[in-house]
């Protein structure tokens, strides 16, 4: 059965091997990810003042065009399902605003579409392991021997009260994952801390200094690859590492996503995979675990 | 006929400023049954107690009604003065127009006085219908069974044996103690607290008036004030008892008075997961540390390697609303300052950091203590939350902040001590149940009053003390446990309980034995007779709330001097107004 | 210097707009400090997260001009973590508004470099434009 | 063995312990120095964390002390020897001792039994001085009650506002009395009295040194300390619970707290933490709040002490709920201005010098022992600290025992502490003294039945009674 799913932009752009990984994956798993008929962005940040409702326009639209689909919607960035189920969260406790909002965009959105990360659908609806159904029985090609460092960063978990996906401070979704995937999940302490974010644009400094403590870090504990779901968090982790002293051979570690690596382990072809849009090349990490039986 | 004496009383300009006393005993004085009414400056001084005295002898008053304050301040004191001329205490009634008319009416004199009136009229009523009544007697037990067997149990037990009456002492775990027995030392006798509380220990167990009963739990509870049934079951049957001759679980153990002390239980350190806790190897809770210090040989757990950057984090869980509990735990800031100082007893070539967001050091030589340990053992304070702690695999990161020189703060340290809160021992809940005390949002059992009764429950017979009630350390603990014991030694002062007699009964031709009144009583003061198939009281338990009254379909519950009649008298009195006098 | 503190300063016009557009109040802050300890880009900042806050409380309009308040990328570790629950990112969101409303814009994408810009997720470009222009 | 016990002290701690005795069976003789009871606690207007109004919750009280059968009360009164006198026959080697105390009553002129406080002196009285009871921001007359609870509800002539007693240069009191209560003859009187048990509860004074003139303390008449503040707050005080400051009677509108005033000032002042006054700082802030909506409350501190039940809630209510700004650091200097003064002082946290125009500053001015402490002490052989605040034999261990066998310590006069650790502790030192009497008694009773029975049987005879009481509860048990 399909999941109405609300790409966004940058998933549609500069992450299209993010998109393209996980609905090969959804596929595979049996919920093909339906797109929106019609979308547009998300706005990227969820509004955080109270005195200017305009910028809840852009989400609340989007839970509209996807309560014309159903009652939930997915996405895969992290960002997106950040804004969307924080916009969600607060049409639900304020009445009020909801209303005027729908009367901005002569719209009527209820207000009970639940938005789900894939992951929440992977772990809820498909199941780490276990069941006949669940991923590790799905995995073709057990990435046995891999090291995982799984980076969670900030918006897939903070605020804690609106996201509920997982622990905010002790998180486990992505080790879980990479369990089930039959590789080993790498504990490193800079997991959930920030990559610097948008701080790109303005100080492209900061994230390149904290890129390195996050990559440094995993190294230190054994990581042979990064896997995130967020497509920020992919590129500031990944773009410093061409330049930096990082990208000498050997210390360089690769950033994917984590539905790339599920596409790898549930043996899915090649173009699914997306590794050609990488600035550290992972195509040599893998090489062991992808040309394994 | 009735001939009643009204008093008024101007209270200074208290009642006076406001109501037209003079008319209040002139207008109640036409009433028919009112035989002498007058008013006077302070009725509760001694010449107008003695007016009351005079009044009841000349005017042969059959009974009584003060008009001055409320009854909470001054019904006993007019009661004996009645008693005293040979008047049943309870045919004399206040009736309240100072707290509930003139200071509420200030600004309304004319109607004050009217209102006044028709309070005294009110009373007037009911005192005219008053039974007069003697107050219960019954037993007490003048034994008593102290929960817990920490300091403050031991100081309590201690206490009341020491004046003559026998204790049982309830202990859960094998041995005496307490969590004070886990310390190495303590802030004011430093190493030699352990020696200090073994003498306490053995001064508890060889006292002939205590009864200790280690590895024991109170399994239920009945009864009342000087007269509770305590089942108490022991957990180790091999355990021997100190002394022979007091009931276990078989046979209930009769005490007149229980004190709780069931002290406190450490803030779990997997409720902090930013901070490592229960992850991270070498971040450990100040009991742990304690017991580290205690082997004498101080190690980190990890390695084995003596720790030499030890930094101490206080407020883990303490001040936290929003994760752990927001309260302070009171004690921390200055056990943290003593553990700092042992750490660089044993250690002296090692660095102790405090992060603390406050140095609550209130207490007599605290203040000068936490300098001692900045002063004289460099002991770094650095003002400021820790917001993160993890293991880098050699050393443990600490990531916190100096508010004062504005500066983030690293510190790679080897081990790292939570100053983690204090939570009410994991049975008070249940003993709060089984005992029906009531507790706070946390389980700190609820004294009576926060500021003049710290000591009682709001149960009868029930009394608190340390850490049960709060986060207390040590030297409040032990005053306030003898404060708890001056509690049961007044109480076993007297050979009999005695108890108001206006309390529930049972007119037994109307009784139905239906039980409708059994089930709504909050007190459990009533039962039904099998034999007899009527409804009962117990006059020990009842609280006057009137809850069988409403329940019983055949008005066959009843209580003395607040009978229907009298309250329909009373409402009368005010539907008919003044003007019908 | 010394700073005057009044009450047209700590409950005046500009503490009272922190508050109605942060929806915090302010004073829940007893200044522990535990966001200035866990704050990633802390280093970057001239003043401490718990010092903007701080600043604020006593209606000092300076806060301002502090870098921190454009270096914060509200990761929300701070709050996540705060334990009277103060929500220092919308209390900085606050800040941002105030001074952009002001006409004030801290970005131009004209000076990013050509290869960056190239480079930049959309949702990078799209959140920097709603953080620091108008 | 005498079974009475003396309490020096009538504050809360000293009556507390009194009524515990007291209603053990025991008599106690209570003696207090000023003309009524009831402490510092009768000067506050309500309490923290729950905002009782202090008079309400301490009248019942000073009433019951006052009519007590077992409590006599000696007001106007000290204690000026004690003597050890030596056990009773039969003791063991350690000894029951007791004391013969002698107390010396100052005259108050006015018979206490006659007096019905009626009111009738005060208003011919042509002398008017500051009321202590007041902090001396009202005046009373050369005869006067300190407040119209106090007990014993008795005016008392003060003979060095008096116009003149010997010889008597006015008179009019007794004129307008119309019981005859005044006598200007009265002397002081020497009361000897044996007693069992000694519990000092002398209380504590407010500190008025040097650390707080430099905060124009007593020069500037808006610059007040916290019982001073107290009154104002009182509804019985001399503004009837309305805020206003003493220079021109405005409603003040900037309120500065200065806590640590003196305390924690080893230089300037004293070493040690005065303990209470975070907290009753934060009151003040929230009561002043409550009767001047539109004020504004600055307080300086250097940590804020909130260790009790319901205290760190007390405090963030005071800052959350009532827009109290805390201000972490000292005050460097206060001076007059024109129109009041101004405070000099710093933020430690934003690290800047900051200055505020305040209409009233409160001092936390710290607690200091009462003044006749050093002599009680010494006369009962009690250690006290450089300070003069009693010790305890072992502060942890025994913190209400003074080291001197039968005599106790509670409340103030120990140390800096609230009312309810004050409470709990009088309880304490009441619990030693019964101890020590109900031991002593039951030792006297099993030697007077040596020859007849054992002196168990009271006690089994006592549980059995119980145990036959106890069978309508048992049988619901049973049923449960």
């Amino acid at each position: 059965m399909g999941i109405p799913y609300f790409p966004g932009c940058t998933l549609s752009t500069k992450a299209k091997n993010y998109d393209r990984s996980g609905r090969a994956v959804a596929e595979a798993l049996g919920f093909p990810l339906e797109e929106l008929p019609e979308w547009q962005c998300c706005g990227a940040t969820f509004p955080l003042m109270l005195d200017d409702s305009m910028a809840l326009i852009a989400p609340t639209r989007i839970l509209y065009q996807a309560q014309q689909a159903g009652d939930r919607v997915t996405t895969l960035c992290s960002i997106c399902f950040n804004v969307l189920r924080r916009s969600q969260a607060l049409l639900d406790r304020d009445e009020e605003m909801l209303d005027r909002i729908n009367w901005f965009t002569e719209e009527e959105y209820e207000g009970d579409v639940h938005v789900a990360h894939f992951l929440e659908i992977l772990r809820d609806d498909v199941g780490w392991e276990g069941g006949p159904e669940s991923l590790a029985e799905r995995v073709k090609r057990p990435l046995t021997g891999l090291k995982v460092a799984p980076y969670y960063g900030c918006l897939l978990l903070r605020p804690f009260e609106e996201i509920g996906l997982d622990d905010p401070e002790d998180p486990h979704i992505l080790h879980d994952l990479v369990r089930a995937l039959g590789a080993e999940p790498v504990d490193f302490p800079y997991n959930v801390e920030c990559c610097g974010s948008y701080l790109i644009v303005k100080e492209p400094d900061v994230p390149k200094s904290l890129a390195k403590d996050i990559v440094v870090s995993a190294r230190e504990h054994g990581a042979d690859v990064i896997i995130t779901a967020c497509p920020l968090c992919q590129f500031n982790l990944d773009y410093p590492q061409r330049e930096t002293k990082m990208s000498r051979a050997g210390e360089q570690l690769p950033v994917l996503y984590f539905t790339q690596l599920m596409a790898v382990a549930l043996g899915l072809p090649e173009e699914t995979w997306g590794f050609e849009d990488h600035y550290v090349d992972p195509r040599p990490f893998l090489a062991r675990v992808a040309n394994s039986p | 006929m009735t001939r009643i004496g009204v008093f008024v009383c101007h209270c200074g300009i208290n009642i006076a400023g406001t109501v037209d006393v003079q008319s209040v005993a002139e207008e109640i004085g036409r009433h028919p049954d009112v035989a002498f009414a007058t008013d006077y400056s302070f009725m509760c001084s001694e010449p107008g107690q003695q007016l009351v005295r005079d009044a009841i002898s000349d005017h042969e008053l059959d009974a009584v009604v003060v008009a001055a304050c409320s009854p909470s301040m001054h019904e006993a004191t007019f009661r004996r003065a009645a008693s005293s001329e040979g008047l049943n205490p309870y045919r004399l009634e206040i009736a309240n127009i100072r707290e509930q008319c003139s200071w509420v009416h200030e600004h309304q004199p004319a109607l004050a006085t009217e209102k006044a009136i028709e309070v005294v009229q009110t009373v007037v009523e009911k005192v005219k219908r008053d039974e007069e009544l003697e107050p219960f007697q019954f037993p007490l037990t003048k034994r008593a069974m102290v929960i817990g067997g920490g300091i403050a149990g031991m100081q309590v037990a201690q206490d009341i044996a020491d004046a003559g009456f026998p204790v049982v002492l309830v202990e859960r775990e094998d041995h005496l103690g307490g969590k004070m027995a886990q310390l190495s030392g303590t802030y004011l006798n430093f190493d030699a607290a352990p020696g200090l509380l073994q003498r306490k220990v053995d001064r508890v167990l060889g006292h002939p008036n205590i009864d200790v009963l280690t590895a024991s739990e109170v399994i239920s509870v009945d009864g009342y004030v000087g007269n509770f049934e305590v089942r108490v079951a022991h957990s180790d049957a091999s355990q021997e008892r100190a002394q022979p001759g007091t009931s276990g679980v078989d046979h209930p153990i009769g005490v007149g008075a229980i004190v709780l002390a069931t002290g406190w239980d450490a803030y779990p350190l997997h409720r902090l997961p930013e901070y490592g806790g229960g992850e991270v190897e070498d971040v450990v809770d100040g009991l742990t540390f304690e017991r580290m210090l205690r082997d004498g040989d101080l190690r980190r757990p990890s390695d084995g390697r003596r720790p030499r950057e030890v930094v101490f984090v206080q407020c883990a869980g303490s001040r936290d609303p929003e994760h752990g509990v927001s309260y302070c735990s009171k004690v921390c800031c200055m056990v943290v300052a003593k553990q700092a100082m042992m750490f660089k007893e044993h250690v002296p070539e090692g660095q102790a950091y405090v992060f603390y967001i406050d140095i609550r050091s209130a207490g007599k030589g605290y203040d000068e203590y936490v300098q001692e340990a900045m002063e004289e053992q460099d002991i770094l304070y650095l003002r400021g939350k820790v917001s993160k702690i993890f293991s880098d695999g050699k050393s443990v990161r600490v990531w916190g902040v100096d508010t004062l020189s504005n500066q983030p703060i690293g510190i790679a340290a080897d081990l790292v001590v939570l100053a983690t809160a204090m939570l009410p021992s994991d049975q008070a809940l249940d003993i709060a149940q089984k005992l029906r005390v009531s507790a706070d949002e946390y389980g700190f059992f609820s004294e009576a009053h926060p500021k003049l009764r710290p000591v009682e429950s709001l149960t009868a017979g029930i009394f608190l003390a340390g850490a049960a009630q709060g986060p207390k350390d040590i030297p409040e603990t032990v005053s306030q446990a003898s404060g708890a014991a001056a509690k049961v030694l007044r109480l076993f002062s007297h050979d009999v309980m005695t108890q108001e007699p206006t309390v529930a009964y049972v007119v037994e031709e109307l009784c139905s034995g239906c039980g409708a009144c059994v089930a709504v009583c909050p007190y459990e003061a009533r039962a039904l007779d099998p034999v007899r198939n009527i409804a009962t009281v117990n006059a020990a338990l009842c609280q006057n709330c009137g809850a069988c009254l409403v329940a019983c379909p055949n008005k066959a519950s009843r209580i003395h001097n607040w009978t229907p009649e009298q309250i329909l008298a009373m409402a009368d009195a005010v539907m008919s107004g003044t003007a019908e006098v | 210097m010394r700073t005057e503190i009044s009450v047209k300063k700590v409950r005046g016009r500009f503490v009272r707009q922190v508050e109605e557009i942060s929806g915090q109040d302010l004073l829940a802050c007893n200044q522990c400090g535990k966001c200035s300890a866990g704050c990633p880009v802390v280093a970057q900042m001239a003043v401490l997260p718990s010092q903007v806050i701080r600043m604020a409380q006593l209606g000092m309009e300076e806060v301002l001009e502090t870098n921190t308040i454009w270096i914060c990328a509200s990761c929300l570790t701070c709050v996540a973590r705060c334990p009277k629950g103060v929500d220092l990112p919308r209390l900085m969101e606050a800040l941002r508004q105030i001074s952009l409303r002001k006409g004030v814009a801290k970005l131009d994408l004209n000076d990013l470099p050509e290869d960056l810009l190239q480079e930049l997720p959309q949702l990078a470009v799209i959140g920097g434009c709603r953080k620091y222009m108008k | 063995m005498n079974y009475r016990a003396l309490v020096i002290g009538a504050g809360i701690s000293g009556m507390q312990a009194a009524l515990d005795i007291a209603d053990s069976g025991y008599e106690v003789i209570l003696v207090e120095k000023e003309p009524a009871i009831g402490g510092h606690m009768a000067q506050l207007s309500e309490t923290f964390p729950t905002l009782d109004c202090s008079q309400c919750i301490l009248t019942p009280r000073t009433v019951e002390v006052g009519q007590h059968p077992n409590i006599e009360l000696l007001t106007l009164s000290e204690v000026v020897e004690v003597e050890r006198i030596s056990a009773d026959q039969g003791d063991d080697g350690e000894g029951q001792p007791g004391f013969h105390v002698r107390i010396k009553r100052h005259p108050r002129y006015v018979r206490e039994d006659t007096c019905t406080a009626c009111g009738d002196c005060a208003e011919v009285c042509p002398v008017v001085v500051p009321n202590e009871f007041d902090r001396g921001l009202a005046a009373r007359r050369a005869i006067y009650i300190p407040s119209p609870q106090a007990v014993p509800a008795v005016y008392r002539l003060d003979p060095d506002a008096c116009l003149g007693l010997f010889p008597l240069a006015c008179g009019k009191c007794a004129e307008a009395c119309e019981v005859n209560a005044i006598d200007y003859d009265m002397q002081a009187e020497i009361i000897e009295e044996d007693v069992g048990a000694i519990i000092i509860a002398t209380g504590y004074e407010l500190y008025q040194d040097e650390a707080i003139v430099a905060y124009e303390y007593m020069s500037h008449p808006n610059v007040m300390d916290g019982l001073e503040f107290e009154r104002l707050l009182s509804a019985t005080g001399p503004t009837g619970g309305k805020i206003i400051r003493p220079s021109d009677r405005k409603v003040p509108k900037e309120v500065v707290f200065i806590q640590c005033a003196g305390s924690r000032n080893p230089e300037h002042g004293v070493p040690y933490c005065s303990k209470i006054c975070c907290m009753y700082t934060a009151k003040h802030a929230i009561l002043y709040k409550h009767r001047v909506p539109d004020g504004q409350v600055y307080v300086f501190y250097m940590d804020i002490r909130a260790g009790g039940k319901g205290y760190e809630e007390f405090v963030n209510r005071a800052m959350e709920e009532d827009d109290t700004v805390y201000i972490r650091g000292r005050v460097s200097k206060v001076f007059p201005t024109d129109d009041s003064v101004m405070v000099w002082g710093v933020d430690t946290l934003t690290g800047r010098k900051v200055e505020i125009a305040a209409d009233l500053v409160v001092l936390a001015s710290a607690i200091i022992p009462s003044s006749a402490s050093r002599q009680i002490a010494q006369m009962l052989g009690v250690e006290v600290d450089e300070f003069g605040f009693y010790n305890a034999d072992d502060a942890e261990m025994t913190p209400v025992e003074s080291g001197v066998p039968g005599v106790f310590l509670a409340g103030t006069g120990l140390g800096p502490q609230d009312i309810p650790e004050t409470v709990a502790q009088a309880s304490g030192a009441a619990a030693k003294v019964l101890s020590r009497f109900q031991a002593a008694q039951a030792e006297e009773r099993a030697r007077e039945a040596l020859d007849t029975s054992s002196s168990g049987d009271e006690t089994v005879e006592a549980n059995s009674v119980g145990a036959a009481a106890r069978s309508d509860a048992l049988s619901v048990t049973e049923a449960a």
